[in-house]
């Protein structure tokens, strides 16, 4: 037994208090968790996807309840990059935990004037969002062709001005290690993974598609195995860090992560069904490491015996 | 947010059942129209948001009336006494009295009787209160007695004359604004009752909240699944069901799309 | 309310009296299911994916729980397609219902003389597995390029001498509509999907993988809504048949496949769970015909209201 | 198959529980060895195999003895009485007794002792029996008395002393054999018991069965997934756990690798 394992953990020269990072589009700007817990008891915040200009996103319903997971279409819903600069981000940089902001665009000139807005900012880190689903235009679109990804990585890094930029990659997609190594050679400084799988529902007693967008995002545990294999993969593919995320609902699931090769972690849906989730993921990873007599948390980064 | 113990689950009528719950001061002292957001459990994922029905301070229980719909009502209808539940709330933001009103018409169609009754209760001592509620039928009515002992009048109806008049809720509730002039109208039903209500001139007139439902994640305001059209300049904007609403002024509502 | 709705189908020729399949390796050569119910209650048997060569198969553990799902890693253990044809096609052949042969090789010769060792017997429709993500070689190695998909269906469609032949795509890629539309070009008679998705589980106890293995394919209602959209985006990119197959538990999972434009469905994991599952499957399918008053299966297909 | 109703479940030892179904007559009369494939319920998907423990035709109830490994049995450990279980069974092929044997030796280790119990009383009336029970510690020790009733000598051990002698249900079975000199072994307990008894000439030189354990799927010999070593030919072939086993004859089974 350990008495009080270290958590901290670096990503790219980010300090973070643990490695537990609240995902892209499932804690907003952290707002609406502050009456749960204090914002610095999280490793890091990535705030929701933003893009140049304020977006609707798509019609509801936007969310349905699959087997052990979810479906979401919101479509990058955000009130655009300049009100996260002016309306979020002063509260959120001094709420002691570091703040990644996760971009999205249309275009990759888009793309580029959002990192160069940002880089001025004080978020920490970038998160290059190639890789949502719910949009018809960019998002996925940029994420699945390894040249498209070595292109706007490239580009974009030119515009980050010297903020580590992460490539969040799309788990829709039939080598990941191939994309990975993609964002590395375009510049990228970490990679995260998985977003959301493509998917749908049928509501069969009346024939339609349960989601006004017809497909969405599927999230959640019933896609931990294909994210825990596909962290195994990049992992194995690049040596910049890698930020697992994908269903990890406890300490235990995050571990898994961590041992695939993960530095650090992101949990969402567990926080769109339990507000504090991330808190108690926090909690029981600490009591696994106790229990596996390991004294610090980045002794967990890829040691899977396999 | 909390664990709450359950009192009691017993059904009302035909496929409505009320869950009582031993609950903390924030839900007792709850605003009508807010709700509970609720881990049924059973393999469930998510969680199921219900209105506060009502509340006993004295007791220290509150309850939710619910239909079974689905597989998440289906398994919090088996649910046993003293299962201690992972519940989340009171969340949005509900029903607000008009400054100096006196009189408030309740309008609810089917289970959208459930929040009003807590409504009714909490006017007790504020203003009077007026209750319309129409249901499908007599089978499926609920809560009568405890809306009879809130209210100053009640007035059920159904769409097959099983119970009450043979009537629409938003028909019989224009009536009796004709005759009660009330200052503010708190209503909760389907989509089809607000359309109904938006086209009649007597809602547009007054006062007029009704209480939205979307299907929801987080219930609290962050994952923006829950969106409902809001009326916003020449057009329309999504707003949260979950932390705008669920409650928003009858003429603000878009439907449809 | 219809008094009996009908449940026959035909997929490419071959008519089924209902359109329940059991799927390639869940259901051996259907020898094991005898005493369970008589076969003939089934649309057709695929068969356990067939070799050349007997093949042995992954080191156990080969399978593990996930949430919603499993994962297995068998590796295509089977007899070869010798002692198929020798010891279980004549009694399988004369069970009263449909056969398919699931045929899977390491290299496109291989699977062509399977092809044609198949094509002179009594099985009713080859499917092509392209798509086994637990073997090295072969496998889903041919199933994630369009190009390969077509090549390796055109030699094999050559071989088959007449008989109908299904090719069964990998969900690991990024546009399956693009795979779907190589199988057809490649003169396939019907399109199959989805296979298991490449997947991960980890022990973090002994801080190994579950699976000897390391990884594999995960099936079950997790990936059900993958296999819907995949369906769903299959079907509209191609007008051959398709059968759809991915987390089918009960008759009105099976609806949402035919709704999504399925004209049979497969039923794997399901079986796995519960020894008589293909048989409930098609009881539910027919009473859910009934509750919404449709006379014919067939009026399913493609019916959603998207 | 079938829906078998929980007629109890409780603790027999540390961490180990008895659940007692209300059985058919083809799990009443079932062989040694095989084993029930019982879906958990409470969200587990796939079914959990447990040998059968004991039977009591009388009752019309069969056992299974379990110890609380993970999700699956902390479920099943929580199963009330009444409660309807989805169990498949009885399944595989279990212990045989040799033409014209006399005597069995019994060879438990930890939960092995589960399967054996039935076994004794199987062989009450058909040959003598003897068991050796191998346990960590005393705590962990279960169904002691019931053997008893059943064999003719029972000899329980552990690894700590705390209950008979240290020392190994291996070795004291090894030396048993010499002074008793059955004419077949069964046993049931982990790898590393039957690597052991492997290495002992005196398990080599008689009838000796072992029953495995592998992660199933379907239990019924389809999905493959349940593979142990068997030799064969020069080298060894892959055989299923659940369809040709559990009980495999000891020198067949290769381990490890
Ligand atoms: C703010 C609010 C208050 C509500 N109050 C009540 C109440 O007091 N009494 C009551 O009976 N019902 C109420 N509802 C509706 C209730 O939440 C749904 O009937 C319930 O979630 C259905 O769950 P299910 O699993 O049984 O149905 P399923 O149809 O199986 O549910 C599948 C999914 O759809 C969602 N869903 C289905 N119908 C609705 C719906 N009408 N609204 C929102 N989500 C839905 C579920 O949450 C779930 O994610 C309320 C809804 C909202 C948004
Ligand atoms: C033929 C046979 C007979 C058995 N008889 C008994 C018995 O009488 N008493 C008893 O206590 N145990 C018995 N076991 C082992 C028992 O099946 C496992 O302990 C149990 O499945 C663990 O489930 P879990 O969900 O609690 O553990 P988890 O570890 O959470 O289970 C995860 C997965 O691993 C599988 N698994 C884990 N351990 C084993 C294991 N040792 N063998 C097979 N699968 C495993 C589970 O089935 C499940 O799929 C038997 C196993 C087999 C194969
Ligand atoms: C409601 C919802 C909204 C999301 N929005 C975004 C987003 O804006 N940008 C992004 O990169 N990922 C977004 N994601 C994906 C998550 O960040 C994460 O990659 C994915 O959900 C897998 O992790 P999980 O299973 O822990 O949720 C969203 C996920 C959900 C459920
Ligand atoms: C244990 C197991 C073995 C399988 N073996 C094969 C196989 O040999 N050939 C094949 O094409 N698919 C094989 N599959 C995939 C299934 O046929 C099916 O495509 C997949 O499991 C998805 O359907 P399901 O969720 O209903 O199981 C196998 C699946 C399982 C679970
Ligand atoms: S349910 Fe998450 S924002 Fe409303
Ligand atoms: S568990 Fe399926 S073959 Fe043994």
């Amino acid at each position: 037994m350990v008495d009080r394992p270290s958590l901290a953990v670096e990503v790219c020269g980010v300090p973070m208090k643990n490695p537990c990072i609240a995902a892209s589009g499932t804690f907003g700007f952290g707002e609406e968790y502050q009456r749960y817990f204090p914002l610095h008891k999280l490793g890091a915040i990535c705030v929701k996807g933003l893009t140049l200009e304020p977006r609707q996103g798509n019609p509801p319903p936007r969310i349905a309840e699959t087997p052990s997971g979810m479906l979401n279409s919101v479509g990058l819903q955000n009130p655009g990059v300049r009100a996260f600069l002016r309306d979020h981000l002063p509260r959120l940089a001094d709420s002691g935990t570091a703040v990644i902001a996760n971009i999205a665009g249309n275009t990759a000139e888009e793309y580029c004037k959002i990192a160069a807005m940002l880089s001025k900012s004080r978020v920490d880190m970038l998160e290059l969002n190639i890789s949502c689903p719910n949009v018809k235009e960019g998002g996925v679109a940029f994420g699945t062709r390894p040249e498209s990804v070595l292109e706007i990585t490239r580009r974009v890094k030119t515009e980050s001005g010297g903020k580590p930029l992460a490539v969040k990659l799309s788990p829709n997609t039939s080598d990941i290690g191939e994309t990975a190594l993609a964002a590395r050679e375009g510049g990228a400084d970490a990679i995260s993974l998985i977003n959301t799988i493509t998917g749908m529902a049928v509501d069969v007693k009346n024939m339609r598609p349960v989601l006004a967008n017809v497909t969405g995002g599927l999230s959640g545990p019933a896609i931990r195995p294909v994210a825990l294999r596909m962290v195994y993969e990049a992992a194995r593919a690049v040596t910049i860090p890698v930020i697992g995320m994908g269903g990890i609902m406890s300490g235990e699931d995050a571990a898994a992560f961590l041992l695939c090769g993960a530095r650090a972690f992101m949990v969402g849906t567990a926080t769109v069904v339990s507000p504090t989730a991330c808190v108690h993921i926090v909690a029981e990873l600490e009591r696994y490491l106790k229990e596996q007599g390991i004294g610090d948390v980045n002794a967990l980064v890829g040691a899977l015996k396999a | 947010m909390g664990l709450m113990r359950v009192v009691r689950n017993r059904p009302l009528s035909d496929g409505v059942f009320e869950l009582e719950l031993s609950a903390p001061p924030e839900v007792l002292g709850a605003a009508p129209g807010t709700f509970l957001h609720v881990a049924v459990g059973g393999g469930v994922f998510l969680r199921r948001p219900f209105s506060i029905h009502r509340t006993d301070p004295q007791d220290g229980t509150a309850a939710v009336a619910y239909a079974v719909r689905g597989e998440g009502t289906r398994v919090l209808s088996q649910t046993k006494p003293d299962t201690v539940l992972d519940v989340l709330g009171p969340l949005g933001s509900g029903y607000s009295l008009p400054e100096g009103a006196r009189r408030v018409l309740l309008v609810g169609g089917g289970m959208g009787a459930a929040p009003l009754l807590h409504a009714a209760q909490f006017l007790k001592g504020r203003a009077d209160c007026d209750a319309v509620l129409g249901f499908a039928s007599a089978s499926y009515a609920f809560a009568l007695d405890r809306f009879e002992a809130c209210c100053r009048s009640l007035r059920a109806v159904t769409d097959d004359g099983s119970l009450g008049v043979k009537c629409s809720a938003c028909d019989a509730a224009a009536r009796l604004i004709e005759t009660e002039r009330p200052d503010a109208v708190w209503a909760c039903g389907p989509e089809g009752m607000y359309r109904a209500m938006q086209g009649l001139g007597c809602f547009r007139n007054l006062v007029c909240q009704v209480s939205l439902e979307e299907r929801m994640g987080c219930g609290v305001g962050a994952c923006l699944t829950c969106s409902c059209r809001v009326r916003a300049g020449e057009g329309w904007e999504y707003r949260r069901v979950c932390a705008d609403g669920p409650v928003f002024p009858l003429g603000e509502v878009v439907f449809g799309g």
